[in-house]
């Protein structure tokens, strides 16, 4: 099933919840959704039987200036086809529904973003930092985020 | 009674004559593990195809030597937290524990330490000093892996001191002889004599032979685990205990427990040597038969027994603890008691 | 109770088949190349420590620019014609540039080639010489002068005059042709050998 | 001509013996050095092909060993990330004395390519634990290792164990 099919199936179900369809030639087709109703609209890709979305390729976050980001794809193993999916959240307030109970591979991938990007992932069972050290202050893929000078009395740079 | 003792015969009972008793050994220890050590070293490298040490001296010969200078020289450290006697005193524990088992085993016609009626029973029952000593020390460095490290030690010590004992039961059961000595002497005349060829005897010995070659080799797989040798080396398992009960040890004292592993391996050994390869007799008869000669076979069996302790250890992997538990109680114990009653039933029947 | 002793048969076969090919091993020659006193063939283009030929270095910084650690300094000063001491290349031709500061840092370096691939004159290379490991790491900061600091004080003194003279005789050119009602197309040398002497 | 002059420089004097001991000790210190190898990337996997057989590190007198207390020196091979180089703090001052590091690789000794924007990489070891002999590579070749630990037993070689006082001195 086509990108463009899937929005307008996503579109009547769910009315502005799904807000646009991105078919730049440059890139792969996304649809843009909001937070809101996010985790509905994953059942629903994951569970319906015209879209089997049965695996979450990867998941990112992503520093959009203003806002945060982020990216899914999702990949279907029975009818073969492709979806990315984009949500944005301002930054003053990054709160992202966890698609956790979903995919269990959005586990360790949500705690990553909330790592490095600084997604808060709502309901996460477990959104703890997975890679820097626990008591790390800011998120440093952040493109506004400064290196503090030093850790633990350790110089960085 | 003759002598079995040449130092009684050449001294007299005296004073220095005691402590010549004792050193023997003592020296023994010290040069043995120094070679076992290097042993160890270069067997592993020709299993992988390597030299092992050769830049210490000719061939590496001296590698050994400068582990132990360097060892006297390192920093000797009790953690703080460490209950200090205990961790202090463990090593030496250890050490003793290894150490006295060499009373009692016969290294010629002409010289055994100290010549007991019950030698096996106090082998066995100084063996268990090492399990004191390594709980001692896995529980007084105040290290979650030494004390993992040791309980680990000691249920494997329990499981393997069974299948251990009943194997040598079963030859106590043919002997009806506890003394190392005397079980030695009973297979003089040639390899075709060795209990793991089922003992002196007519040719009625040959239904004998299937149980106690099963016996032999189940001893040497419980005195494996008894000496924490790979494949049983859980207690110190380097790669889920940092280094199991000795993780807080360093320099001499760290030595100590590696003399005391080596002087473990060359006792288990000499069990395995006196009770089932005939000890210090002649494997052909009254070739090169004698106390001097007896002590050179004596050796060479042990080196033998070890250097296969070392072949196993370079083959094959670690067991996992349940994989331990299920070979030690039920594959060892019922072949072992299988094997002990069909050797008590034959030798009711000779007797009968 | 068959299976049992099946298991168990094969668990003790299976280790003596181990120990066979163990000892099989044991008895093969060895592999081992014993470093110090022999030494492997290494390929010829293994990348190992870096070197420069300072002969034949132009001073261009394309190797700066390539190098993705920012481990090389490099800074050149364009050779003044009025300067005394003219040298000449390995091939004939004159050097145009004098290369005050030449710096890499190997203890950066992360040996990728970039800077070998992207050098005009070939001067930069990676060797085979991979034994230089030291006690400090000042050691591993390469510093690679043909002149001396108040040398190449001189050199950029030579051309700060040389390009005054320049401009000076640019500037009555101009004037006398301001005179004479001509424009005079611009020169490109100028602004060519600000950027060699800023690098 | 007391005992203290002798200390003070063993090769002249009748300071025959001491020197001889001292050159003993630094002989069973520089030809037994067991590791502590900490591994954090890629030239740990080089460090692995210098263990194996075709290189054999053991020829050199090492063992490998995975408690701090009994090692003699620390491998640090890898980019030192601030989150482990806490545990390599810890990890050196648990080790027992006389007690030596060599840093392996562009990462270790000086932060590699993560020395310019690195916000998570400790810009080299040597600034948390005393380095004593770096090995330059990216990673480094197999043999350079064995070169770095000959390099290693050349400086236990020297060092002095009876004339301190003078080297400080003269130092």
């Amino acid at each position: 099933m086509l990108p463009g099919e899937i929005f307008t199936k996503l579109k009547n179900d769910f009315g502005d919840a799904i807000i646009e369809l991105n078919e730049s030639p440059n890139s792969d087709p996304w649809i843009l959704v909001g937070a809101d109703q996010l985790f509905d609209i994953f059942h629903t890709l994951r569970d319906a039987d015209e879209f089997q979305f049965d695996y979450l390729m990867s998941l990112s976050g992503t520093d959009l200036g203003e806002n945060l980001g982020v990216v899914y794809h999702l990949y279907s193993m029975t009818h073969r086809h492709k979806l990315v999916v984009k949500v944005e959240v301002p930054k003053g307030n990054p709160v992202v529904p966890t698609v956790e109970r979903l995919w269990r591979t959005a586990d360790w991938h949500e705690r990553e973003a909330y790592d490095l990007i600084g997604v808060r992932f709502e309901g996460h069972q477990n959104l703890i930092r997975i890679l820097l050290p626990y008591d790390w202050e800011g998120h440093p893929l952040q493109k506004d985020y400064v290196t503090p000078d030093s850790y633990h009395g350790m110089k960085i740079s | 009674m003759e002598s079995t003792n040449f130092i009684w015969d050449l001294m007299g009972k005296n004073l220095w004559s005691v402590v010549a008793v004792i050193s023997l050994p003592l020296i023994f220890v010290l040069i043995y593990a120094l070679v076992a050590i290097l042993a160890e070293l270069k067997v592993s490298a020709w299993i992988q195809e390597r030299l092992g040490p050769m830049r210490t001296g000719p061939w590496g010969i001296l590698q050994p030597i400068a582990e132990v200078i360097k060892l006297l020289q390192k920093e000797d450290i009790t953690p703080t937290a460490a209950s200090k006697i205990l961790f202090n005193l463990a090593p030496y524990v250890i050490f003793t524990g290894a150490y006295a088992a060499f009373a009692v085993i016969p290294f010629s016609e002409a010289y055994a330490p100290a010549n007991i009626n019950v030698g096996l029973f106090y082998i066995f029952a100084v063996g268990s000093f090492s399990a004191i000593g390594i709980v001692m020390g896995g529980w007084a460095s105040n290290n979650k892996y030494s004390l993992m490290g040791a309980m680990r030690s000691v249920s494997q010590v329990i499981s393997y001191e069974i299948p251990a004992a009943v194997a040598v039961l079963a030859v106590v059961v043919l002997t009806s002889s506890m003394n190392m000595m005397e079980i030695s002497r009973m297979q003089e005349g040639g390899f075709w004599n060795w209990y793991i060829f089922g003992g002196p005897g007519g040719w009625t010995k040959i239904f004998m032979i299937p149980f106690t070659l099963t016996l032999a080799i189940i001893y040497f797989i419980a005195s494996l685990a008894e000496t924490n040798r790979l494949p049983f080396d859980i207690p110190e398992g380097e790669s889920e205990l940092v280094a199991g009960f000795h993780t807080e040890y360093s320099g001499m004292k760290f030595a100590m427990f590696f003399f005391a592993e080596y002087a473990n391996m060359f006792v288990v050994a000499a069990v395995v040597t006196t009770i089932f390869l005939g000890g210090w007799t002649s494997p052909f008869g009254s070739f090169l038969a004698g106390a001097g000669w007896g002590a050179f076979w004596f050796i060479l069996k042990s080196m033998f027994v070890v250097f296969l302790q070392i072949w196993i250890r370079w083959t094959l992997p670690r067991f996992r603890v349940d994989q331990l538990m299920y070979i030690g109680w039920k594959v060892l114990l019922p072949i072992s008691l299988v094997c002990f009653i069909a050797i008590s039933f034959f030798s009711l029947l000779n007797l009968g | 109770m068959s299976s049992y002793l099946k298991n168990v048969w094969a668990g003790f076969y299976t280790a003596v088949k181990g120990m066979m090919i163990t000892s099989r091993h044991m008895f093969k020659k060895s592999v081992t190349i014993q470093y110090p006193d022999e030494k492997f063939d290494l390929p010829a283009n293994a990348r190992n420590k870096l070197v420069l030929d300072m002969s034949r270095c132009n001073a261009c910084t394309a190797c700066a620019i390539a190098c993705p650690v920012n481990c090389i300094t490099v800074e050149g000063v364009r050779v003044s014609p009025e300067d005394p001491h003219q040298e000449v290349h390995a091939d004939g031709k004159p050097r145009k540039v004098w290369v005050t500061r030449y710096e890499m840092d190997l203890a950066k370096c992360c040996f990728c080639g970039l800077c070998q691939a992207a050098c005009p004159s070939d001067a930069i290379k990676h060797t085979q010489d991979f034994e230089y490991s030291a006690y400090n790491k000042e050691s591993l900061y390469f510093k690679y002068q043909i002149l001396t600091p108040e040398q190449s004080a001189e050199k950029v003194r030579l051309l700060a005059e040389f390009k005054e003279k320049e401009a000076a005789a640019k500037a009555a050119a101009a004037e006398k042709a301001a005179t004479e009602g001509k424009p005079v197309a611009p020169k490109k040398a100028a602004p060519k050998a600000d950027e060699a002497s800023e690098q | 001509m007391g005992l203290l002059n002798r200390l003070d420089d063993p090769y002249e004097g009748g300071g025959i013996v001491l020197g001889k001991i001292e050159e003993l000790l630094n002989w069973g210190r520089s030809k037994s050095d067991w590791y502590l190898h900490f591994g954090l990337a890629c030239c740990a996997i080089e460090f692995m092909a210098m263990n194996a057989s075709h290189f054999d590190f053991m020829r050199f007198g090492t063992i490998p060993r995975t408690s701090p207390r009994q090692a003699d020196f620390i491998m640090v091979t890898g980019t030192v990330t601030f989150k482990m180089a806490e545990r390599i703090k810890i990890l050196y001052e648990q080790m027992a004395e006389p007690k030596y590091v060599i840093s392996v690789g562009s990462c270790s000794n000086s932060g590699g390519p993560y020395w310019e924007h690195g916000y998570h990489v400790l810009k080299g070891v040597d600034r948390i634990i005393p380095v004593d002999v770096y090995i330059p590579g990216c990673p480094p070749r197999p043999e350079a290792f064995e070169e770095g630990m000959m390099k290693l037993q050349e400086k236990i070689n020297k060092q002095a164990i009876f004339n301190k006082r003078k080297l400080l001195g003269t130092e």
